[in-house]
């Protein structure tokens, strides 16, 4: 068992169990801090894999900046324990099973599916970061740019659900 | 060195409690927190891909994801807001006006 | 035959008055009136036109048009009339003035739009008879649904809305699967004009594996079964007649049941002539069944209008069965019949639609000695009713006649079977006539109605002209469907693996080969 | 090798948009609030720019942006159809805000911007810049859906449509990893040329299959469908039912027709996917009394139609497939559009109630209300039947009898729904709920709106030849 | 030769009558209409007479006579052409035809008098001649159906001319209807005609039909037989299609004299006897033809005993003797048939008019239990009745005696005794009931109150046509007399060329046929003597005796006091099930619960569906993320595991 392995089932562990937490808390902001743990999580996993650049990036934007909006907007919105109401039939007796099938069935395809993929043949990259700024900005330039518009249409979006009634 | 399909398997499974959770939960922000995991189980499905093809462009993908899911998070909690303050409810159970 | 535009004109000048309606003002009901009228009158007498023009000894299509109309599918604007359309044209352009004569008393609503409907409906009419690529056939036909659905929807009686839409459900039941019927027909031809796929179909470069053929043929024949109507597919036919104002009757028995049976002489037997004959035995049973049936449920009918639909079903079984026989006969008689029933049940629509006027019902019950108040009416009423009984010497017998003499020709029972709806039709019409007319008068409203008024004079007597002068000259028509139907038969011969019988030489006429070869010519310049 | 020159022409509609999008929502806080409804103008303006440079664009086809998108003739034809949408959209939604008394800049601005996101989905030809196309039309239209904001519908429906459609779209990513995975690329045209696991592939193609699937709203993922269009404000609703799901047909038919695989992986799931389709919102529609939900239903139903044509997986079927969606498109936004103008402020006049005796109080708008309905049944002379035609025509080359059968059964079920509006407009009389003093002449813009649409539904009726014409072409793109 | 070249003249002039008088009349004055009507009458039976006159001089070779105006159906190779042809049947038919219509018309102007509908009475009056001469001038079967159901037309209009009562009104319509079931099997016999020999003119059918083998046992002549027979039987009311003649009664006096005595019900005798080469040619069905009629012939006679309204007992006396005429037909003396057709016309028609007259003088009354001892009041009428009366019981020397002498004798000789013999006893009966008539109107005491019944003789109008027919009905038969001393029949004579011989003729010698024909000449004399003693021992010498037998054979006398309950029979039979199962069953199950419920339950199961459907929308965002997830199971299932 090497290091890494080690690691990855260290990690996995902790993301597993946060995201049943998640799941299973009942304050939201448990949920939310269940996520941060998931996200921090496979931040690790990035790492481990030599993805430096979107470790940070995953620490930073996404358990730092989205996370913390979670967090803000249950404390503002003061959401207080989920309530136990009736389940809808459909989501009850079908969506259940079904989901757990579906969690089922899809590891279980992915892991054959990668398993006929064998393992990586290049060793990861170094100076990936570098490389990563090079293909954002030349080959995904066009992405990029839209991720821009995306913004903007967030931004716009924001305004127009947030502004006071005039 | 770990198999990718550990990896695979580990976002399989974050993407299935995800949806188990999009199932489970009632609270509406709970629920965009469990959209918020299966995002997060496909970024580590493309840094996994992005390694075994040794191909960067996997991980240009995550950035993208996750500036995508920071706007989805930006408009989705604004339409949250915007509900709990008209409906003074966040489980999704009692937002039944529009049926049938 | 010279390009020229007659058909294209008699097609659309209706639809053209329709728009022209829209100029004049809602409120002006007399204008309006009368400019409809002069529309149909004009159309009528442009169609008698044709009449002048046609050449009964050339069996194919006259007056055809033929344009490019869409390039992907090649979809062309293809019109023609030949012996057994010429007549359901006339009927049409003929019956649309007298319904708008029928409207003049009973509608006062909405007045500019009845009348355009009226006039769109025409197009639509003669559109079905004239078309001669299935697609342009099929636009018109659905497209008649529309006008016909707002006649019987918005000045119709009491469940007009239950019938209008239970007369568009039945029809788009069949059309929609003729559809489906006419565009795999397209996917094997690669076309949808008529005479190139009958064309490909007789000369054997397309053949139609049985199954297929039999498909095919229940899908035309659904639709146009259900138009016609065939028993059992006819409980919309009532309640649509019942309910609709006289006009929507009588232009509903007129023409628009005549589409199915031309449907049927136009596409079911020179196209699937195989799966014509395999079925023709159990279509045969239903027509028989519905003579009988519609007879029979007719006669104890206490809604007038609802025993002259039922008798429609009994009469258009006759027409198909003649159908069915598959000879010049049978089918001379049926297309016969068709103008027949046109007008002689048209006129009981609407003398039916006259008494509503008056009293605003149709319960047999509330009429009884009629005859003394309004002795006109009753004259002509009788006279319709002869005539749709099929006495001798009125138009309605010679149709039966042949019709029975063609089907007794084929299968003698069927013919035995269908004559004692000979019977019945004279017990349910004189039984109703009786009834309505005869005895004293009984109700108090009916002592002093108002018999026929000069305009209502007019329009019957124009019917009871028809109806004597078919009766008695009705070579003058039938010798022109005479080419026709030769054609048609003729085109069912086909030189099939399943049956290679002795057909008899045909005596080659020059003119006529020299004919076929210019229309040969014209069909294989390429499209675009 | 940063992107050339080319690279930005081929794109240029899109960037149009963008810049006309921007510009709205930089002017909108400068103006003043009777001033504001001019942005309409300029968002129109952008539209039409956009449409203008699309034509323009059309002469140079050809790969742009290493390939991540394509300015071909089916990019082509999307624009023309996303673009026009945007600017009826635009064009009545003017009198509808003044009316709901709701901004006007914001809306303009979304609109161009999501069109932009879904001119970028048609155009894609890889799946993440797809992705992020969709994304940026699915966010603006969240956020369009609950432009009423303190309309508990609207809110409501923003919310399942933001959650379920985030739901569908977490899916399609995770299809597009797998694919990714699978293949190693993302480039729709190198997806089948190493395939390295083919299971992954299947999989992640039933996946993206199934996010698209939810966008173009095909049974078994249509459920959002109903609730999301009753709720939004009715032109959003007119969008909604025409541009994004355009667009997402786009994204389906673009990898149905490069992707080899999908193409034949899809196959059944299509068929049956069609013929669920379509009974589902022909069967769910026929007991609605909500005119507006009924629409939604038979939105349901259209795609079901199209499906058939995606199903056939033929040139001609893509063709007949895009026709439908331009003739679909016409017809759901005049309906769509009148019903707006119908229900009044507050949108409060939606069921058949409110629609009995129309003819008499306003026999011009019933008339056009008939015609689109006539249309959407499928009556010839009209864009729908045309529609019907093209796509049952492909599907009985592809030897699809059965699936078109079932079409035109579904054909009927629709003529019940569609004739007792009419019915309601035309054979009865006003019931209790109409209110005389609430008659309110067709707006300017609006009437515009739905004379463009009614004289194309008849155009694209009667001569279907043009467009036909170009819907080939399109086709013809993925050769 | 101007009536030879234009027949359609003979046509024309009652048509043109009724035309006038049906569009215009109601505007004329009552001497205008007369005018019109009696003129159109008068003139057809002028051209009759100048068309004897003509015909006299054509040559043989030229019979039979046919010109064809105008085609009138044309069909694939279906030709019927409007054709007319004079031989010596129609000939004579014509002229009876046109003689007694014209004595009717002349009759009816008094009889009419003073009705509201007169002027629509002669124009159906004209029309009916109109279609009768269509009906025996025809030269194609098809046009003889034409008149065939022209007649029928008229007869339903002139028995239901008094509209306005509900019993005229239905029984106009139960001829009609009757007489269409007949007609139906004319029809298939038309179209068998037609089918066997691809023609419907007489010419060429008969022609056709001389050169086939008699038919030893049922074929397709036999079929053409007996399908025309069912024609004829519903016109020539025979047993079983009888039951609407005695309703006609409801019509006019006059009309029961000219259609339902005289004329129309005759003309299944002439389609038998044009017909006559098939039934020749189709034993079995000409044995058909005289069972009906000789059943018929003592049938209605039985009736006709018991009935007590003056025109029902005339009206079951018509059945009877048309019964004799098939049964002449039948037995192959096809010119006996004819010529008591004749004989017939002339009698009835004026036992009719005189029957008209007495209700006339009576004011109405129609029951003869309230008539008796009008003999003084009204001499001419009881002079004419009588005479008429002794034509039909057959006295000697009477056209009555000639021609029912002529039929029994013909059913002996061929070797039907025992249709000699139920047709003797017919003539029992007949001479029977006739003198009960007799007895019970003109003689006896008064049983109507003298008081209120002002009793008149008829005005002239309508006595000389009485009279005239009075001569007829006494000289009408002296055609055959030579047959009394060994000569020929005259009349048999004229009309060989066109009606077969009787081909039992052969096997006798000429002395031994006279020998026979006095003998049962005698026997009919005896019979005819036993029925008018009988009447006259019951009714003038023992008034009371009837009532005490009708009281002892209760049975029997109520049996044929109600026409042997045949109409309900019918209506219990064929009526009121029809009518049950046309409403209840096919109109109400079959229409409305099965193919309309069939139809309403698909809209309905589609409903259904919907709202199922509509249930699955239960707003509830996470069932909608379950239906999601549901498809997505599938979808991938789908892919990964059934597709290839």
């Amino acid at each position: 068992m090497t290091l890494e392995l080690g690691l990855f089932v260290v990690l996995a562990a902790v993301a597993i169990a946060g995201a049943i937490s998640l799941i299973l808390a009942r304050h939201p902001i448990r949920s939310a801090l269940s996520l941060i743990v998931v996200m921090v999580a496979l931040a690790g996993l990035y790492l481990l894999q030599g993805a430096d650049f979107i470790a940070a990036v995953q620490v930073i934007v996404y358990a730092g900046a989205i996370m913390v909006l979670f967090v803000f907007v249950i404390m503002l919105l003061n959401a207080g324990e989920e309530e136990r109401t009736s389940w809808s039939r459909m989501a009850h007796y079908a969506g259940i099973p079904l989901a757990i099938y579906l969690t089922v069935q899809f590891a279980w395809w992915v892991a054959d599916g990668a398993s006929a993929l064998g393992l990586p043949t290049a060793p990861a990259e170094s100076e990936s970061t570098r490389r990563l700024a090079h293909l954002l900005f030349r080959e995904f330039v066009l992405p990029f740019e839209l991720t821009a518009i995306l913004i903007l249409v967030a931004i716009l979006g924001t305004v127009v659900l947030g502004r006071r009634e005039s | 060195m770990v198999s990718p399909s550990y990896y695979l398997t580990l976002s399989a499974i974050l993407f299935g409690l995800g949806v188990i959770g999009f199932l489970f939960k009632r609270n509406v922000i709970t629920l965009f927190m469990s959209i918020e995991l299966m995002l997060n189980a496909v970024n580590l499905a493309f840094v996994t891909f992005s390694r075994q093809w040794s191909e960067l462009s996997g991980q240009v993908y995550v950035f993208f994801v996750i500036i995508v899911a920071a706007a989805e998070a930006a408009v989705g909690l604004a339409i949250i807001i915007l509900l709990a303050r008209n409906r003074q409810t966040l489980n999704v159970e009692r937002i039944n006006l529009l049926k049938l | 035959m010279p390009e020229n535009l007659l058909l294209t004109i008699i097609v659309f000048l209706p639809a053209a008055g329709a728009l022209g309606l829209l100029l004049l003002r809602a409120e002006d009901h007399l204008w309006i009136r009368r400019a409809a009228l002069t529309v149909a009158l004009a159309n009528f007498a442009l169609s008698l036109l044709l009449l002048a023009g046609f050449d009964r000894t050339w069996p194919g299509y006259q007056f055809e048009e033929m344009r490019p109309w869409i390039a992907s599918p090649p979809i062309h604007y293809h019109l023609g009339v030949d012996g057994i359309s010429l007549f359901l044209v006339l009927l049409t352009t003929f019956l649309v003035p007298v319904a708008v004569l029928a409207s003049w008393r009973g509608i006062t609503e909405r007045v500019r739009m009845f009348h355009i409907l009226l006039l769109v409906l025409e197009t639509g009419m003669v559109g079905v008879f004239v078309a001669l690529d299935l697609f342009l056939f099929f636009v018109f036909w659905e497209v008649m649904l529309v006008p016909m659905y707002f006649l019987i929807g918005i000045w119709g009686h009491e469940r007009r809305i239950y019938a209008a839409i239970k007369f568009v459900l039945f029809t788009m039941a069949g059309s929609v699967l003729m559809l489906v019927a006419i565009l795999w027909l397209y996917a094997a031809t690669g076309s949808f004009d008529l005479p190139r796929i009958q064309a490909l179909l007789a000369n054997g470069a397309l053949v139609l594996p049985p199954v297929t053929e039999l498909l095919l043929f229940s899908a035309f024949f659904l639709a146009f079964a259900i138009k016609v109507p065939l028993f059992p597919l006819h409980t919309w036919l009532p309640d649509a007649h019942v309910e609709a104002p006289t006009a929507g009757s009588v232009l509903l028995a007129g023409v628009l049941l005549k589409m199915g049976t031309y449907g049927l002489l136009r596409f079911c037997l020179p196209l699937f002539p195989e799966a014509s004959r395999l079925l023709a035995p159990g279509i045969a049973a239903l027509a028989i069944a519905g003579i009988l049936y519609g007879a029979l449920v007719a006669m104890v009918q206490p809604d007038l209008k609802k025993l002259i639909a039922y008798s429609s079903v009994s009469h258009l079984g006759f027409v198909v069965l003649g159908i069915f026989a598959f000879n010049a006969i049978g089918i001379e008689g049926a297309v016969y019949q068709m103008l027949n029933h046109g007008i002689s049940t048209g006129g009981l629509f609407l003398v039916a639609g006259m008494l509503y006027d008056r009293r605003h019902t149709h319960q047999i019950d509330a009429f009884g000695g009629l005859a003394t108040p309004m002795p006109m009416l009753a004259a002509f009423y009788l006279l319709l009713c002869l005539s749709s009984l099929g006495l001798p010497m009125l138009n309605g017998f010679v149709g039966e006649f042949l019709i029975l003499l063609g089907v007794f020709r084929v299968e003698k029972w069927w013919a035995a079977l269908a004559a004692c709806g000979i019977i019945l039709s004279a017990v349910y019409l004189l039984w109703s006539y009786q009834r309505v007319f005869f005895g004293a008068v009984t109700a108090e409203p009916n002592r002093h109605l108002p018999d026929v008024d000069r305009r209502e004079r007019i329009l019957l007597a124009t019917l009871a002209i028809l109806v004597l002068g078919m009766g008695i000259g009705s070579p003058m028509f039938i010798t022109r469907m005479e080419a026709a139907t030769t054609r048609m038969l003729r085109e069912m011969e086909r030189p099939s693996v399943h049956n290679v019988g002795p057909v008899a030489p045909e005596r080659p006429d020059p003119t006529q080969l020299l004919r076929e070869l210019e229309r040969l010519r014209k069909d294989l310049q390429p499209v675009e | 090798m940063p992107p050339a020159a080319t690279d930005y022409y081929r794109l240029l509609p899109e960037i149009i948009a963008a810049v006309f999008g921007t510009t709205v929502m930089l002017l909108e806080p400068f103006l003043r609030r009777e001033h504001k409804a001019a942005l309409s103008w300029l968002g129109m303006l952008g539209a039409a720019a956009a449409l203008a440079a699309a034509v323009l664009v059309r002469s140079d086809a050809g790969p742009a942006f290493f390939h991540l998108i394509q300015a071909d003739a089916f990019t082509f034809f999307l624009r023309l159809l996303i673009y026009a949408t945007a600017l009826l959209v635009m064009l009545a939604a003017r009198a509808y805000l003044d009316r709901e008394n709701l901004p006007h800049g914001e809306f303009y601005a979304l609109v161009l911007l999501g069109s932009v996101g879904m001119g970028v989905m048609a155009a894609a030809a890889e799946l993440v810049t797809a992705f992020i196309g969709l994304e940026i039309s699915s966010l603006s239209t969240y956020i369009l859906a609950s432009y009423r904001r303190d309309a508990l519908r609207a809110n409501e429906s923003a919310l399942k449509y933001f959650l379920l459609g985030s739901f569908a779209t977490a899916f399609f990513l995770y299809g597009v990893a797998l694919v990714y995975g699978a293949t190693g690329t993302t480039r729709l045209e190198q997806v089948a040329e190493g395939v390295a696991s083919v299971l992954l592939l299947k999989l992640g193609l039933a996946l993206v299959f199934i996010g698209l699937a939810f966008k173009v709203a095909s049974a078994p993922f249509h459920v959002w469908t109903p609730d999301v269009y009753e709720g939004a404000p009715t032109p959003v609703t007119a969008l909604l039912s025409t541009a994004p799901k355009a667009a997402a047909f786009a994204v389906l038919l673009r990898i149905a027709g490069t992707v080899l695989p999908a193409t034949l992986l899809w196959f059944w799931v299509l068929w049956v996917s069609a013929a669920l389709t379509m009974f589902v919102g022909n069967l769910a529609a026929l007991v609605q009394s909500n005119v507006k939900r009924m629409l939604a239903y038979s939105s349901i139903a259209h795609a079901g139609y199209i499906l058939v044509a995606l199903a056939a997986g033929t040139e001609a079927a893509y063709a007949a497939a895009l026709y439908y969606l331009a003739a679909y498109a016409l017809m759901k936004l005049g309906a769509f559009t009148l019903v707006a103008h119908l229900a009044g402020r507050g949108e409060r006049r939606l069921t058949l109630e409110d629609y009995a005796g129309l003819a008499r109080r306003e026999p011009v708008v019933a008339a056009t209300l008939s015609l689109y309905l006539l249309s959407l049944l499928g009556l010839p002379l009209t864009a729908g039947f045309l529609g019907k035609f093209y796509v049952f025509v492909a599907g009985l080359r592809a030897e699809l009898l059965g699936l078109v059968v079932l079409a035109a059964v579904n054909t009927l079920l629709g003529a019940y729904y569609y004739l007792r509006v009419i019915l309601y407009m035309y054979f009865r009389e006003p019931g209790a709920t109409y209110e005389p003093a609430a008659r309110e002449p067709v707006p300017a813009g609006t009437g515009l709106v739905l004379a463009a649409t009614a004289a194309g539904t008849l155009l694209l009726g009667v001569f279907p030849g043009h467009l036909m014409r170009i819907a080939e072409l399109a086709a013809a793109s993925f050769r | 030769m101007l009536l030879l070249e234009h027949l359609w003249i003979l046509l024309a002039l009652p048509l043109a009558g009724a035309a006038a008088n049906g569009l215009f009349g109601r505007h004329w004055s009552k001497r205008t209409v007369d005018a019109v009507a009696v003129g159109a009458s008068g003139l057809a039976f002028a051209a009759a007479l100048e068309l004897w006159r003509e015909f006299a001089q054509l040559p043989a070779a030229e019979l039979p006579w046919v010109r064809s105006y105008f085609p009138w159906i044309v069909a694939g190779e279906f030709r019927a052409d409007f054709a007319l042809q004079v031989d010596q049947l129609t000939l004579v038919m014509v002229l009876v035809v046109t003689g007694v219509s014209w004595l009717i018309h002349i009759y009816s102007i008094g009889y009419m008098a003073g009705d509201t509908g007169y002027a629509r009475f002669f124009a159906y009056l004209n029309l009916f001649l109109f279609f009768m001469l269509l009906l025996v001038m025809a030269a194609n079967y098809p046009l003889l159906f034409v008149g065939w159901e022209g007649v029928g037309l008229s007869s339903y209009l002139l028995i239901g001319f008094w509209f306005l009562r509900k019993s005229a009104a239905d029984a106009g319509k139960k001829a009609f209807i009757v007489n269409r079931i007949g007609d139906f099997g004319f029809l298939l016999g038309i179209f068998l005609l037609y089918w066997t020999f691809s023609a419907t003119d007489f010419r060429s059918v008969l022609a056709a039909v001389r050169l086939l083998p008699v038919e030893t046992e049922a074929g397709v002549l036999t079929a053409i037989g007996l399908l025309l027979l069912t024609g004829a039987i519903g016109k020539s009311a025979q047993l079983p299609l009888y039951v609407w003649l005695p309703d006609a009664m409801e019509g006019p006096t006059p009309v029961s004299a000219l259609i339902h005595a005289a004329t129309m019900v005759t003309a299944g005798v002439y389609v038998v006897a044009r017909s006559a080469v098939i039934f020749v040619h189709a034993p079995l069905a000409q044995d058909a033809v005289a069972v009906i009629g000789c059943l018929t012939a003592v049938y209605a006679a039985t009736i006709g005993l018991v009935q007590t309204d003056i025109k029902r007992v005339l009206a079951y006396s018509t059945i009877s003797q048309l019964g004799y005429m098939f049964l002449a037909c039948g037995v192959g003396a096809f010119a006996a048939g004819i010529f008591h057709l004749m004989t017939h016309a002339f009698f009835k028609a004026l036992l009719f008019l005189a029957a008209g007259s007495v209700i006339h003088a009576l004011g109405g009354e129609q029951d003869i239990r309230r008539m008796g001892g009008l003999r003084r009041k009204i001499p001419w009428t009881y002079g004419t009745m009588l005479v008429a009366t002794l034509a039909i019981a057959g006295a000697p020397l009477f056209s009555g005696f000639f021609s029912k002498d002529a039929i029994l004798f013909a059913a002996y000789v061929s070797g039907h005794r025992l249709w000699w013999g139920l047709g003797t006893l017919g003539a029992v009966l007949t001479a029977f009931y006739m003198f009960r008539l007799i007895f019970l109107v003109f003689h006896g005491r008064p049983r109507f109150d003298e008081q209120a019944v002002h009793v008149h003789e008829s005005p002239r109008v309508m006595t000389v046509p009485l009279m005239v027919l009075a001569v007829l009905s006494v000289v009408g038969g002296w055609l055959a007399a030579p047959k009394l001393w060994g000569g020929a029949d005259l009349l048999e004579r004229f009309l060989t060329p066109v009606l077969e011989a009787p081909a039992w003729l052969a096997g006798f010698a000429a002395e031994e046929l006279h020998a026979l024909e006095l003998l049962l000449s005698g026997a009919a004399v005896l019979a005819a003597a036993l029925g008018f003693f009988a009447a006259w021992w019951l009714y003038l010498r023992q008034p009371g005796k009837p009532a005490m037998l009708a009281a002892r054979y209760a049975a029997p006398y109520q049996l044929l006091l109600n026409k042997y309950y045949v109409d309900e029979l019918y209506a219990a039979a064929v009526v009121r099930p029809l009518l049950w199962l046309s409403e209840r069953v096919l109109w109400q199950r079959v229409d409305v619960a099965v193919i309309d419920g069939a139809a309403n339950g698909t809209a309905h199961t589609a409903r259904r569906l919907g709202e199922q459907l509509r249930r699955m929308q239960s707003g509830n965002a996470r069932s909608y993320a379950a239906w999601v997830i549901f498809g997505a199971a599938i979808v991938t299932a789908a892919l990964v595991w059934w597709v290839q």
